[in-house]
């Protein structure tokens, strides 16, 4: 166990780079994989770790993420101490809606300040990776560190917080002026001393600051111990429709579902009592992913179906991901098509996307 | 603080399942899995839960580590209650000294006090070794319009099948006269599925009365039920119509998952309003490959299917490599094909390992003498070497070598 | 079980009537007779009438709620098929906050909308009963009614609606116009069916009306067959400061308590693992409602104490509420005190409310 | 799917406790009220979870029935957990046969599969029926930095009682050269707890072997641990110091139960960070009455007090009559006192109703023949008739009818 840790999710901080998904959810609750939802990876890195008290900040939209967690049970979360906490805006009398990711911990301080564990990770959901965090904290600890940075070199985008590092340490935090560009950016999470993190929210809050890799830790690195970390493997960042869809599609590769899904680290998911899938006597797959409770009767290829899928006869679906509950109707033909959920394609119909711009068909649509 | 309830369910659970073979040689008949991501038992839970029966007491004493591990605390079934909900009931010593359970009715006997802080009007008798979806507060509200002391669920079969059966024979208005066990020339079409309700006040005294006759078996089917005949009980049967299977043998196991692949099967698992609970894996989707030909099966979480996988059901993390070919056969969780080995018409047990080449059962045309003729088996986490060869009928309980022919 | 009603409770309708209490709490939230929330009366009805599935609208304030029912083991209510459901502002993405029992019902509709029972049971969290609602539902389904409205003949306020009743029927609402008259009122809720209830909100907000017993009731009895039913035996409303001073202490009647706390239907509520109340050498207690885990070694008489309260020798306590957590240290000296949760009377203070006065003493206080 | 657990406790439950007599007729010890909310097992329950102890086997075989449904799903001690929790393990047939816990050592060996499922490094030993409050993780902690095969728990007890305990002889480094059971003429005042760890790879050869011992007793105490010593094993004594009560007789329950009443007692049951927890009842709070009297004493939820109760543990639902008096005594759940009946120095068990004038139990003061002189008990839910007199040292396991003088 990792008694002396304490996890917090943000869940809402990504929305606006997604709206078609995130239309009516957070970002945390947004459907991967085939049966998970983002904030899974998260929830599953800390609980690997050994976390057993996690807070989950939420702002508007978290009907769906509150579907999803439940009681916590599904993630062994449904603890008398420590579980899962559901942190919704107005905890305070102060505090409205929040607007930044300081404000979002200004609004939680009342529960940081209650906890009694030393340290804090904080984690957004936008990040889909599966690494050792008990590994990161306990160096964290054993170092003294005040803040442990995890980042990642990829692309980013412009006007984007990056990292300048020096031998491990945090020299700066900089803006990156060149779209695309490799660049050393956060992700996976902060680890800070908990005292610390408390001390950084109070500053801001009185000096009106709002950015919390720029001023809170970007200030004050002179003062501060920050490390900056690596995060090993894999690491997919989902920040657009179209990246949802490219590092959805890298799911049919073995080395990639190798990475994320070890048998050391399992991600936790919400549970459902749906049969198995079932494959008709004129199924044809081919690399496929597939989830539980899809009944399986026409041809689908180099696609992810999560859970509750019917695909009937005659029906053809290429390059498509299709979300939990979408029915495929017979003779139907899709290639580069997103569906959300419970989306209805009637008999015969056909829809064409593209590599680069696949078709997008929001929640409960029928076609 | 133990509430009054209307009804609750006593499931026994205890048998060896001795015809099971290496399946159940360190498993209860019960927890063995079914259905590419059940087990047996899951059926009738969900049951109990769907017709509104929130108390079941599961009577176990042989093997039951993974049962009592898998039903745990009852939370996926729904049965986690306050007050209520599912409880293990081993043998257990008394003041006055211990003994295993004897008979199905001496393991009721022995739970009287379990049963009795319930005070229930009716008890359910329920067998954890039948795969159906029936709901039972339509039989408990017959047993009450009929007035019955004892209700027995039947179900028709064919003539020609019923000498296997125990036949209830009745009047018009359903009330049974006789009772017959496997009678060589039945005069009904009636058969006992093995589901009784009895007033709880009428059974209580009948178990107390059994117990105390030195000469009995303490059975339900032997002497609870010729006895209450004999005293002129208000016996009723109740028409059960729908799948029903009792999957006590290899071949009713195997032709139970089969008949699941069959798509006008009376057996609806996707039904959102009587679902079949189970403690369900944490595995990812399953993988089928580029190269895979999947047809007629059902395949659970995890697996990775690169061969050919026809007319079969796979559990969970199951692998299948290159060029191997699945068909008509039932493979556990954990059970990984080798590329190139053949696997037809068998059962593989958990964790089973096929290695490349590897040839076990064969189709029933295939048979030198069609009546030695059947479904291969084999015990969980055993290995089957190289290029070996297991044959039909066979149940294998150890290692077989690499180019060996088991027997 | 009552598989075909689910009910509804608002957990904040009445929370301007009491702002000393519902300052940091909603009124379902709000502390009530030594170990209870005053939602647990409305939910233990609901239970011990076998309904499974229950909607808890909220609104602002609910952390405290959600800390109190948690994942809803307490209540038995931690079910995967039905249990509780906690419907936050914001549960669609049109509705904003509410502002009347009609928009909070509107903002609800997707929930209702899903249900597949046949009745809804609509309950306040400002009474505190304890009847039995099986047999009100019983009798709703069985005579086919459309609406069972449940009242209580009390002294009525100014303004308040109040039911004028013809042979078992509703026949008119109307509006009270004389201070403390005993009046027929609402009370223990509404029991409608549910399609009923689903076209009285949908016409209610498309013409714009906001008043559920006067517009969607009463506007409708020529149309809706409505049925009144008097709640049998012991009813207290909580409306104000005094009223909750006043029904606290009927507590100490063991005739109230019999009828509040009835071996067969109990009330459930939030465990705590505290240690159970111990007397000391010096000890004296008089008359009074005492809860678990409890140090008493002053004197108290004619008083009720929560949970967890220290009473230290020498002090005197009398006539007081004394919520959980309160610590009284030696030789003060307390009658016609209310005390919020963890205040703290510090060594030989003295403070004296009045019967029609009592001083109210906010949460967290050190005095 | 089980993951490995650096440690898991199995808690031996199993034995009658019949020195506790009518008090567990019908109920394990474990499974016995204490201190006014408890079960004795809640503090070693409790003592697992704070000491960050997820997976707790509980053996049990006799009268399991109230200690199963009072452990239920392992909720109140938050052991409901998806992987590991609290499981409860009777004794099972196997296809090879079936037998009883022979011993505690045999308990544990008909568990070794349980355990190996973990793959565990160490297993902690422990006793049902002790009250303490210990951090079993810096017994771990000191277990590993000793390289430690075996580790003791030892208490220092007062030289003359020493004689009453298992006594360990140890080195200046804490290792045990010796194991004493009840010497006439002790070496040290190191009394065993009767909490062990044992590194689960060393232990699991032990239990084999002693199986196969057909000489053995089975035992820990007497067999395992001389065997071990005998060996040259690494074995440690842990010194713990702070409360520790054997509650095996009905002189050391009462004992115990009284100590709670003690407010310089090192056993602090409201330290927030050091729980102990139950399964609590949903009673309203208790009331106590304008004409009684109460201090020294616990009083329980849903207890209505009319009248006096000095030095004395109330569980819940305790109703006491006006002018009633209740003295140096112990009363579980549900028991009645009619107005003007007296108890003193007695254990009544759930749900006694005492009439109108009884005299139940006496001061020691007030015995004829001091030695003779001992604590009261009535079994559950008896009836002590209107001015029935019960002396003390009386075992009640039966009604008393009116004016009866019982013996």
């Amino acid at each position: 166990m990792n008694k002396n840790t304490v996890g917090v999710i943000f869940s809402n901080i990504h929305d606006e780079s997604m709206p078609e998904l995130t239309g009516r959810r957070t970002t945390a609750s947004v459907p991967f994989g085939g049966r998970y939802r983002l904030i899974d990876f998260a929830l599953s890195n800390m609980i690997n770790a050994g976390i057993i008290k996690i807070g989950v900040i939420t702002k508007n939209n978290y009907q769906s993420l509150m579907d999803h967690l439940g009681s916590g049970k599904d993630w062994d979360l449904s603890r008398k101490r420590g579980g899962l906490f559901l942190l919704p805006p107005f905890s305070s009398v102060a505090s409205g809606m929040y607007h930044s990711r300081v404000e979002a911990l200004a609004g939680i301080r009342d529960f940081l300040d209650h906890c009694t564990e030393e340290t804090v990770v904080l984690s957004d959901c936008d990040v889909v990776a599966n690494f050792d965090l008990s590994a990161l904290t306990d160096r964290h600890t054993e170092q003294e560190t005040d803040v442990t940075v995890l980042y990642k070199c990829m692309p980013a985008m412009v006007g984007e917080a990056v990292y300048d590092i020096q031998d491990g340490r945090l020299a700066a935090v900089l803006t990156n002026n060149e779209a695309g560009a490799m660049r050393c950016i956060a992700a996976g999470g902060y680890i800070l001393r908990r005292s610390v993190l408390l001390r950084l929210i109070d500053e801001a809050t009185v000096n009106g600051l709002s950015d919390f890799q720029r001023d809170c830790i970007g200030r004050n690195l002179n003062r501060l111990r920050v490390e900056a970390v690596e995060l090993p493997g894999l690491v997919m960042r989902i920040n657009s429709l179209s990246s949802y869809y490219a590092n959805s599609m890298q799911l049919l590769r073995s080395d990639v579902r190798e990475a994320l899904f070890p048998e050391a680290r399992p991600v936790f998911t919400k549970r459902r009592d749906n049969m198995p899938t079932k494959y008709g006597a004129e199924a044809v797959a081919r690399g496929c992913l597939v989830a539980g409770g899809c009944e399986i009767a026409g041809r689908v290829e180099n696609s992810v179906i999560f859970r509750d899928v019917r695909i009937a006869k005659g029906a053809v679906v290429k390059n498509c991901i299709l979300m939990q509950g979408t029915v495929i109707e017979a003779d139907s033909n899709l290639s580069y098509v997103i569906a959300d959920k419970n989306v209805v394609i009637r008999g015969g119909r056909t829809i064409n996307g593209f590599e680069t711009f696949p078709v997008f068909i929001g929640k409960g649509n029928r076609v | 603080m133990f509430h009054k309830k209307d009804c609750l369910a006593m499931l026994l659970a205890g048998g060896q399942g001795s015809r099971l073979g290496v399946l159940t040689r360190k498993n209860a008949k019960p927890a063995v899995p079914f259905g590419g991501k059940y087990r047996i038992i899951d059926f009738t839970l969900s049951n109990c839960v769907n017709s509104g029966i929130d108390t079941v007491g599961v009577l176990t004493q042989y093997q039951p580590l993974e049962l009592n591990s898998y039903i745990g605390n009852g939370q996926p079934w729904d049965l986690d209650r306050l007050d209520g909900g599912v409880h293990i009931l081993p043998p257990y010593q008394r003041s006055a000294g211990a003994d295993w359970y004897k008979g199905t009715a001496n393991a009721i006997y022995q739970n009287i006090d379990f049963i009795d802080r319930y005070h229930p009007d009716d008890v359910l008798i329920l067998s954890g070794d039948h795969i159906y979806k029936m709901d039972y507060s339509k039989m408990v509200e017959f047993h009450h319009r009929k007035g019955a002391d004892c209700t027995i669920a039947v179900l028709e079969v064919e003539l020609g099948e019923a000498h296997r059966f125990g036949i209830m024979n009745t009047r018009e208005d359903d009330s049974i006269y006789e009772f017959e066990e496997k009678p060589a020339h039945p005069k009904s079409t009636k058969a006992s599925m093995g589901v009784y309700v009895f007033r709880w006040e009428v059974l209580r005294r009948y178990l107390i009365e059994d117990e105390a006759d030195s000469a009995s078996s303490n059975d339900f089917g032997k002497n609870i039920i010729p006895k209450m005949l004999q005293d002129g009980r208000a016996m009723f049967a109740f028409p059960f119509s729908g799948y029903w299977k009792d999957v006590g043998t290899i071949e009713s196991l195997w032709d139970a998952n089969m008949d699941l692949l069959n798509p006008s099967l009376k057996l609806d698992l996707a039904d959102p309003n009587w679902r079949i609970y189970s403690r369900s894996p944490l595995e990812p989707p399953h993988y089928i490959g580029e190269q895979a030909d999947v047809h007629d099966c059902i395949i659970g979480g995890g697996c990775e299917i690169n061969g050919a996988v026809n007319f079969s059901v796979l559990f969970d993390d199951v692998k299948v490599g290159d060029g191997a070919t699945v068909e008509y056969s039932i493979l556990m969780p954990g059970v990984q094909i080798a590329p190139g080995a053949v696997v037809r018409y068998a059962i593989l047990g958990e964790g089973v390992q096929v290695h490349a080449g590897a040839h076990i059962g064969s189709a029933p045309t295939d048979a030198a003498v069609p009546a030695q003729w059947g479904v291969a088996v084999v015990g969980d986490n055993l290995s089957i070497g190289d290029n070996a060869v297991v044959p039909a009928a066979a149940m294998i309980g150890a290692d077989v070598p690499e180019r060996a022919q088991a027997i």
